[in-house]
């Protein structure tokens, strides 16, 4: 099977392509910033043009998978695909006048941006958890580095060694699951752990543990959280409200594809109540410690892992139905997530110094647009009906009433109610308390109204008009494998 | 019946009358006012007339006239339907004369009291309470009687709180109004009694269903008649019920005399005696009825005597005789009752005329201590006033004697207690005389004890007033000649008779009681107007010859009991004591214990709790990396545990 | 157009409040007047739209009518279903008619930031409606939760002092219920698609599902947890007095008006006939915590100083009149209560906006900071006289019709007590309403800045006045309105009978 | 070679480096240490993977190896310049005296 390695056939540049265009785009902006600095403009346009390349070549690849199938290209990873390119493009959209504001735009933001995101392509493109594991490690390094972009900011440079040494430590169990499985299946490639009788063997038990921990980390669930308060706090805007969204879904997305090919027939009930605990006390750490939070970032850092722990009920729905409640709670993520972000990144003037709430004041008045639309993504994270939020929850929760988990979506819905409680404050603040300062927030820049324009559309079209969405969530992950019946 | 007027206009008329006094009244001044107000009374007393000549002239046949369906609920079907029948037509008869009277008196009475808007005012509640009484004379089901009931409640209300600004007059409206809510309360459940036990709410229904198998409803209707009894103690200011009466005379005086006097506080008796078929298939409740009005009327009665406001005098008799028409009632003489109900109407209407024109003259003062010798002042006054006071002590042939004497007479005749009940109702007859003389000889006889100023003010009433005194002053003297006792012939007795109807008969009850022998009812007739003379021979004995010197010494020897009898037994602070300092207690404690402090307190301290939590949790966050790889690698041990442990 | 007025009559009135609100999002910041004219005047489209519902409402038929039904979201069975029989019908007409007068009121009164203030109005009147003529529960779900976000702004923006505490506390207290409610619905939508094989939230479709003992327990308390906050049933009213009095004047009204009687509606459309079986083993709780509830906020709002506090604690005692009518259901109870919301709807509404009237002018809510004002101020005094005679239940006003007829509806039940006990509010009613008069309006006049009290506003008297008409009028025909309840009562006794004997029968 | 050694005893190995690595790792004060120690566990992994591919006969257990060593040669580098990047503020690299980002 090795020669795959060196022979690729035209299908198989065909469904890479897609990660080509991305490297390719980021390796451009490289040259251009050191050969043509005065172009440097050009460099969000030249990496959202890198996405659309990337989303072209994926929407036309072809079906089926390859390399021998290690690589995927169906509907599932398309949907995926469009997901992760919706988070990069809005990312990118955001980040132009953020590093202006800031004064660092460095061409390596946008090019490590690409790579990270040619990283998590990869983790739900693979087929074969070499590859994924490849990706994974793109997605960090580069991420690593995004992380303490601001070289003069001591609180970045430390948000980049904590996520480095907790990212590295957390690969590192990652890597060794893969091994123990490569041992059990005698493969590296996910389908290979579907024979029958390894579901048994302590190895795989193991290997699916560590993989559980190692994606866990990605996706911030508790406990393995630790690092996205601090590292969100020191990470530029933009680059959270990707990392917040992105990876988090490729990691889901791998541990279903490994989960449901080990367990064709039926999650065990020990592996269930396993992640069901992650799930509960996510949700419960995350939302409860929110409300103690002073830092906008921090808060939404929390927010996040609270909603981790939602969404990882999918997981334990499992099967098909659990993925496409799990694709929909994304696609509601991502729009009210980067909204919030982008607020964020739009309501504050010194980017490099910590984002206080209370500085939010009266940001109602002064900033009426970037408010609204930061209150309509909170509320949307909030779950109140007509949002996207309240439609990711309204699957997420059916899919575990049918499958009778009664337990898990009573806690989430008492979690709803505590996360209202912080979800409201910072509202109350936008728009109920008088501004502390009188200077005005910045004035938004076109590309910081269309993300915020396009977040709010996305929020209202998800939340109004779910059925499409729903359809076409269920068809791709009705083409997962291994996703039982 | 067709071509005379349809009932519903009676009610009408006051009712048009007051919505425009009420919108337009202020705008177009006090002669447009007084025109409306009062000529809407004069017009809605025509009208009443139009129907009642041809009414008494012909059979009595009781009319029913149905205006609409009101409100249909369920098995609940209410009409708006009027009835007239000898009952109400009696009501009807002196109800809208008086109050056309008391209206013609209130134009010069109010003329100096108030501005424009104030005026307007008042005449619009007199023609809303006109409205709201003929509503109530005239129902035909309970409900809509209920609808009355309530309506003349209101415009006592808003009357004695005419003078809104003064503290007593708003409390006092607002004790009126309260007070009679809890006898509403007692009607309500009587109603919803009723309805449960009749499957309606019409007189004609219940009455006949009533009347034809009495046995069928036995014990529920002791229920019902005391539920509606309680309506008629708060309405006609029985005991316990009366305090909200004395107060009321906050109000101006033509209010006192039209509602607090002769029509509304009358609606109790009017009520029983409607319901009279219910009543007696309950005689325990007509006992507690009889009880009730003979010791009002006596507790009342001696009240009255130690009273040095003239109007609060007259309140106190007022309610005294209110509860002879209860005992009337109670004995089981309904007519008897009303008969009293209509000459207590003209005779009291009359002294708070009166009452009023003196007041007039004192500029305001109404202390009886300060008057004196007002006779030669205000000879009108005087006279009709001394009239009045002649009947309500019951001296023949004056109008009360014949009323009271009936009472006092069935009463003795009736069974059981009925000769106490008429020892008391006797009693009480001597202290009416005595107060009400007390009152005469202290205001007109004498000498004048008032200020320098008030003497050079006092004057004639103008003749808008004095002429309802004189009419009233006559019918005092005349109007009990309609119902002589049986000792005068046979057809001497007119009311009885006439009101014979409505008294319908009960299967296994015998109609009337047999009449007594003319012997007894001589004597009767004697030992009462001996009591009542000789109380009025002792009042001006002691007031009018030597000053008052006796009573003041008897006063000074038992200080304790004047104090408490002036005090009126200091009911009212009684109650304040027994229920509204406890319950408004009750209401801060519920408030600030169950509400603030139980409910919101677990409320908050849930919230507290979970926002502390959520402080602790936080520096779990320590910021140091190495705590974070070593809470990662606990939560992986756990998993392993949890998951592996499990195999 | 004609079509749209035949066949989407209804969804064009609950829909132009929110396109109002969407035009209004184009408009500048600083054009208030331009905002606050609109508001009113879509408002006033609203209640003119909504006056056919009411001529075109066939009274011989029980079912709904004005019915619409569009796929929303077709794999679930979810759809846009809307439709009203005689009890939604008259709650639209209510909030229809209270919107335009709060906004009416709000023109002279609300200064800071119109724009948001007209825009939050009018999406809350969307809600409002939304939720009376949903016959999806999810559809229902979604404006019942939406109502929320408005009216928090509303009062946390617009509202009194302590209106961030109040407004956080109403917003948690209905979530709360809600979310509960919210499982319960999908687990609806779960047992039918168990059931049949296909997915439907329509309500009529889960009228037809039946369960046992536990179950249905469980699902009733679900929802009847959820309307009980609303309504609010004692003791979950804590949020009640804080909400009304912290919100501004038109917020209050609102609220009073219309949002309380959401948690009954809800009571009557979803929760009874859904679980008749359980709904009826708690009935007598439910009558119970009425009647707690007539007594405890008659006695509470007696104690109040604080006016606004005062008319709130009596919205609890009335509302548990209705709720005791709700528990008794009898065909008298049951109309009555559902008559009373009404009449609570416009007394109180007209109460909180008088006594609007005098804090706009003197800025205090405290009844001692009045006293006598009666002489300055006449029209506001009648007319609040008026509203208190109406909420005390006056014979010829429209208190008096609803009361009596739930009164005497109970009597009727086999929970005689609850009448006796209730009716004592009759005499507690008197006695806190007629003492805020006395210390407000009446007695001597106690402070001299009350001279410079300026009587109503012609906007202010119109406001009030539409409501006192419409008092007098309920109070003289009540059959305008029963004739239009009846059917719809009588067909929900029916089905609720209906379904017991199905679920007797295992 | 790697072949003659029986796979249990290479996993033994494996498994010993491994959690001498995370021992390292969470007692280490200096971050480059507990980066080395993280650097030992992941070739803990290696060895395992070296293992499992002899004891099943195929390369593919080197080949993942030689992917991982870049990896890890690439994470080295860019940790390392972190490092630097943070030691210009801190002077120091005692994560103990790293905690600007808490709570």
């Amino acid at each position: 099977m090795t020669e795959h390695f060196v022979h690729f056939t035209h299908a198989d540049l065909l469904s890479i392509a897609p990660e080509i265009a991305l490297a390719a785009a980021g390796c451009l902006i490289l040259l251009i910033e050191g050969f043509a600095p005065a172009l440097r403009r050009w460099f969000a346009t030249i990496a959202l043009g890198g996405i659309a390349g990337s989303l072209y070549f994926l929407v036309n690849a072809p079906p089926g998978t390859t390399f021998g199938g290690r690589y995927d290209t169906s509907p599932l990873t398309v949907f995926v695909g469009l997901f992760l390119g919706a988070a990069a493009v809005l990312a990118l959209l955001v980040a132009r006048p953020y590093l202006e504001r800031s004064g660092e735009e460095r061409g390596e933001f946008y090019a490590l941006l690409l790579w990270g995101h040619l990283g998590v392509c990869l983790m739900t493109r693979g087929l074969d958890l070499l590859i994924i594991f490849i990706g994974l490690e793109t997605l960090s390094l580069s991420f690593y580095v995004l992380a303490g972009f601001f070289r003069r900011v001591a609180a970045s440079s430390e948000a980049g060694l904590k996520y480095f040494l907790t990212g590295a430590f957390g690969s590192a169990f990652t890597l060794y699951g893969v091994a123990l499985l490569f041992g059990a299946s005698g493969g590296t490639r996910i389908d290979e752990l579907a024979r029958p009788g390894l579901a048994d063997s302590s190895a795989v038990t193991f290997g699916l543990l560590f993989l559980l921990v190692g994606f866990g980390f990605k996706m911030s669930l508790a406990p393995f959280h630790a690092w996205a308060p601090d590292v969100y706090q020191g990470m530029p805007t933009p680059a959270v409200a990707y990392l917040s969204v992105a990876p988090k879904g490729a990691a889901l997305l791998v541990l279903f594809r490994v989960f449901s090919a080990v367990f064709e027939n039926g999650m065990p009930d020990r592996f269930r109540a396993g992640i069901a605990a992650l799930a509960i006390l996510s949700m419960t750490l995350g939302n409860v410690v929110a409300l103690a939070q002073r830092d906008a970032k921090r808060l939404l850092a929390y927010s996040g892992i609270a909603q981790m722990g939602y969404v990882t009920i999918a997981l334990v729905v499992f099967g098909r139905e659990g993925l496409a409640a799990a694709l929909v709670f994304f696609c509601a993520y991502l729009v009210s997530n980067v909204g919030a972000f982008a607020a964020v990144s739009a309501l504050y003037r010194d980017e490099t110094k910590p984002h206080p709430i209370a500085m939010l004041a009266g940001a109602g008045r002064r900033a009426p647009f970037a408010a609204a639309v930061f209150a309509l993504c909170l509320f949307s994270l909030a779950g109140i009906p007509a949002t996207a939020g309240f439609i990711g929850k309204f699957f997420l929760f059916k899919a575990a009433l049918e499958k009778g988990l009664y337990t898990l979506a009573l806690i989430g819905v008492a979690n709803s109610l505590v996360s209202i409680g912080y979800y409201l404050k910072v509202v109350y603040i936008l728009y109920m308390r008088d501004p502390v300062e009188t200077e005005a927030p910045p004035v938004l820049a076109p590309a910081d109204r269309l993300a915020l324009a396009l977040c709010a559309a996305g929020i209202f079209a998800i939340g109004v008009f779910p059925s499409t969405l729903w359809e076409v969530a269920r068809r791709a992950a009705a083409t997962l494998p291994f996703g039982g019946p | 019946m067709t071509s005379s007027l349809p009932l519903w206009v009676l009610p009408a008329i006051p009712l048009a009358g007051f919505a425009i006094n009420a919108l337009l009244g202020t705008r177009f001044g006090k002669s447009f006012v007084t025109a409306v107000g009062v000529g809407a009374a004069g017009l809605a007393t025509l009208a009443a007339y139009s129907r009642l000549v041809p009414f008494v002239a012909g059979s009595h046949a009781t009319v029913v006239e149905t205006v609409t369906n009101w409100m249909t609920v369920g098995t609940l079907s209410i009409d708006i339907s009027f009835r007239l029948d000898p009952l109400s037509a009696l009501m009807l008869a002196f109800v809208t004369f008086v109050a056309f009277l008391i209206h013609v008196y209130a134009i010069g009475y109010m003329h100096h009291e108030a501005t424009d808007a104030g005026y307007a005012r008042f005449f619009a509640y007199l023609n809303l309470f006109l409205f709201a009484m003929l509503t109530l004379v005239l129902a035909e089901s309970f409900l809509l009687m209920f609808v009355g009931w309530e309506g003349v409640g209101l415009c006592s209300y808003l009357l004695i709180g005419y003078y809104f600004d003064l503290e007593d007059a708003a409390a006092a409206g607002r004790k009126a109004f309260v007070v009679n809510r809890i006898g509403d309360y007692g009607f309500l459940l009587g109603m919803f009694g009723i309805f449960a036990a009749f499957g309606s709410l019409n007189y004609t229904e219940v009455f006949r269903k009533a009347a034809e198998q009495p046995a069928q409803f036995g014990p529920a209707l002791s229920v019902i008649c005391l539920c509606l009894f309680i309506g008629a103690m708060g309405k006609s200011a029985q005991v316990p019920l009366y305090v909200w009466l004395p107060d009321a005379m906050a109000g101006p005086t033509p209010v006192s005399a039209l509602i607090h006097a002769a029509t509304m506080v009358t609606a109790g008796v009017y009520m029983v005696a409607r319901c009279n078929v219910l009543f007696r298939l309950a005689p325990e409740v007509m006992l507690f009825v009889a009880g009730i009005g003979c010791f009002t009327a006596l507790f009342a009665g001696t009240i009255a005597i130690a009273q040095n406001d003239l109007k609060k005098v007259l309140a106190y008799s007022t309610i005294s005789q209110l509860g002879y028409m209860f005992l009337a009632c109670g004995v089981g003489a309904f007519a008897v009752g009303m008969f009293h109900v209509m000459t207590h109407a003209c005779f009291k209407a009359c002294l708070f005329l009166g009452a009023g024109s003196v007041m007039h003259a004192m500029s305001g003062d109404l202390d009886v201590r300060h008057m004196g010798g007002l006779k030669a002042k205000m000879p009108i006054t005087y006279w009709t006033f001394l009239a009045a006071t002649l009947a309500i002590a019951g001296i023949p042939p004056f109008a009360g004697f014949f009323s009271k004497d009936a009472i006092l007479s069935s009463s003795f005749e009736a069974p059981g207690l009925g000769r106490l009940l008429w020892f008391v109702g006797l009693f009480t007859a001597g202290l009416t005389a005595f107060y009400m003389f007390r009152i005469v000889s202290l205001t007109f006889f004498g000498e004048f004890r008032g200020t320098k100023e008030q003497a050079h003010h006092v004057h004639e009433s103008p003749s808008s007033m004095t002429f309802p005194l004189v009419v009233l002053g006559l019918l005092s003297v005349v109007a009990g000649w309609i119902g002589l006792p049986a000792v005068f012939g046979e057809h001497a007795n007119v009311i009885g008779p006439f009101l014979a109807p409505i008294i319908a008969p009960i299967a296994g009850h015998e109609a009337a009681h047999e009449a007594l022998p003319h012997a007894t009812e001589w004597l009767l007739m004697a030992v009462s107007v001996a009591v009542a003379a000789s109380g009025l021979y002792l009042a001006y004995a002691w007031y009018a010859k030597q000053g008052g010197r006796t009573p003041a010494r008897l006063a000074a020897s038992y200080p304790g009991v004047y104090a408490l009898v002036a005090d009126k037994y200091r009911i009212d602070e009684l109650y304040d004591v027994l229920f509204v300092r406890p319950l408004a207690w009750l209401a801060r404690t519920l408030w600030k214990v169950v509400d603030v402090l139980i409910i919101d307190g677990l409320l908050n301290a849930a919230a507290f709790l979970v926002e502390l939590t959520g402080d602790f949790l936080r520096f779990l966050q320590t910021g140091n990396v190495r705590n974070y790889a070593l809470t990662f690698f606990l939560g992986l041990i756990a998993l392993l545990i949890f998951v592996v442990g499990a195999m | 157009m004609d079509a749209l007025l035949r066949d989407h009559l209804l969804t064009l009135v609950v829909f132009l409040p929110a396109a109002g609100a969407a035009l209004l999002l184009f408009f500048p910041h600083s054009a208030r007047i331009a905002a606050r004219n609109v508001a009113l005047g879509v408002s006033l489209v609203a209640l003119a739209a909504s006056l056919p519902l009411w001529t075109r409402f066939a009274l011989d038929q029980g079912g709904f009518q004005f019915r619409e039904k569009i796929a929303w979201i077709p794999q679930l069975g979810i759809s846009y279903a809307i439709g009203i029989d005689g009890i939604s019908l008259l709650l639209v007409l209510l909030t229809t008619v209270l919107t335009p007068v709060s906004l009416l009121f709000s023109l002279t009164h609300v200064e800071k930031e119109v724009r948001g203030f007209s825009i939050a109005f009018l999406v809350l009147e969307t809600g409002m409606l939304g939720s009376l003529v949903a016959l999806d529960l999810a559809l229902f779900y979604v404006f019942w939760e939406v109502m929320l976000v408005p009216m928090y702004f509303i009062i946390g923006i617009w509202g009194g002092p302590r209106r961030i505490y109040a407004s956080m506390k109403f917003f948690l207290f209905t979530m709360a219920g809600s979310l509960l409610m919210f499982l319960a619905i999908l687990f609806l939508a779960i047992r039918y698609h168990a059931a049949t094989g296909g997915w439907s939230f329509a309500l009529e479709d889960l009228y037809r599902l039946t369960f046992t003992g536990s179950t249905e327990t469980l699902l009733f308390l679900a929802f009847a947890l959820a309307f009980a906050i609303k309504v609010p049933v004692f003791p979950l009213h804590t949020w009640l007095p804080d909400a009304h009095t912290e919100a501004p004047t038109a917020g209050s009204i609102i609220l009073a008006g219309v949002l309380l009687k959401l948690g009954v509606y809800g009571y009557l459309r979803f929760a009874l006939p859904l679980f008749p079986g359980a709904a009826m083993r708690f009935a007598p709780w439910l009558g119970v915590l009425g009647v707690i509830g007539v007594v405890y906020g008659a006695l509470v709002a007696w104690a109040q100083h604080d006016m606004k506090r005062l008319v709130a604690y009596s919205s609890v005692s009335h509302l548990g009149l209705v709720v005791i009518g709700v528990g008794a259901f009898t065909t008298m109870s049951l109309s009555g209560s559902v008559l009373q919301m009404i009449n609570h709807g416009l007394s109180t509404g007209a109460l909180f906006l008088l006594v609007g009237v005098l804090y706009e002018r003197r800025h205090t809510r405290e009844i001692d900071a009045y006293g006598g004002v009666a002489a300055v101020v006449p029209v506001t005094t009648a007319l609040f006289l008026i509203a208190t005679l109406s909420s005390i239940g006056l014979p010829g006003l429209n208190g008096f019709v609803g009361e009596f007829t739930i009164l005497l509806g109970t009597w009727l039940s086999p929970h005689r007590w609850w009448a006796i006990a209730a009716a004592t509010g009759v005499i507690l009613s008197a006695v806190y309403m007629l003492t805020l008069v006395q210390r407000v309006f009446w007695s001597p006049f106690a402070h001299e800045e009350n001279r410079k009290l300026t009587d109503v506003r012609p906007s202010e008297f119109i406001a009030a006045a539409t409501l006192v008409v419409l008092m007098v009028w309920i109070g003289v025909r009540p059959n305008d309105l029963l004739d239009r309840i009846r059917p719809a009562v009588e067909s929900l006794q029916k089905s609720v009978a209906a379904k017991q004997i199905a679920e007797a029968q295992p | 070679m790697i072949g003659s050694i029986p796979l249990f005893d290479v996993l033994l190995v494996s498994g010993a480096l491994f959690s001498i690595g995370i021992a390292g790792a969470l007692l280490r004060r200096n971050a480059i240490q507990i980066f080395l120690s993280i650097e030992l566990m992941m070739n803990a992994a290696n060895l395992a993977l070296l293992g499992y591919g002899a004891a099943l006969g195929t390369h593919q257990g080197q080949v993942i190896v030689f992917f991982v060593i870049a990896i890890a040669a690439a994470e080295a580098s860019v940790g390392l310049a972190i490092f630097v990047a943070l030691f210009r503020h801190t002077e120091t690299i005692d994560v103990n005296k790293i905690n600007l980002l808490k709570w």
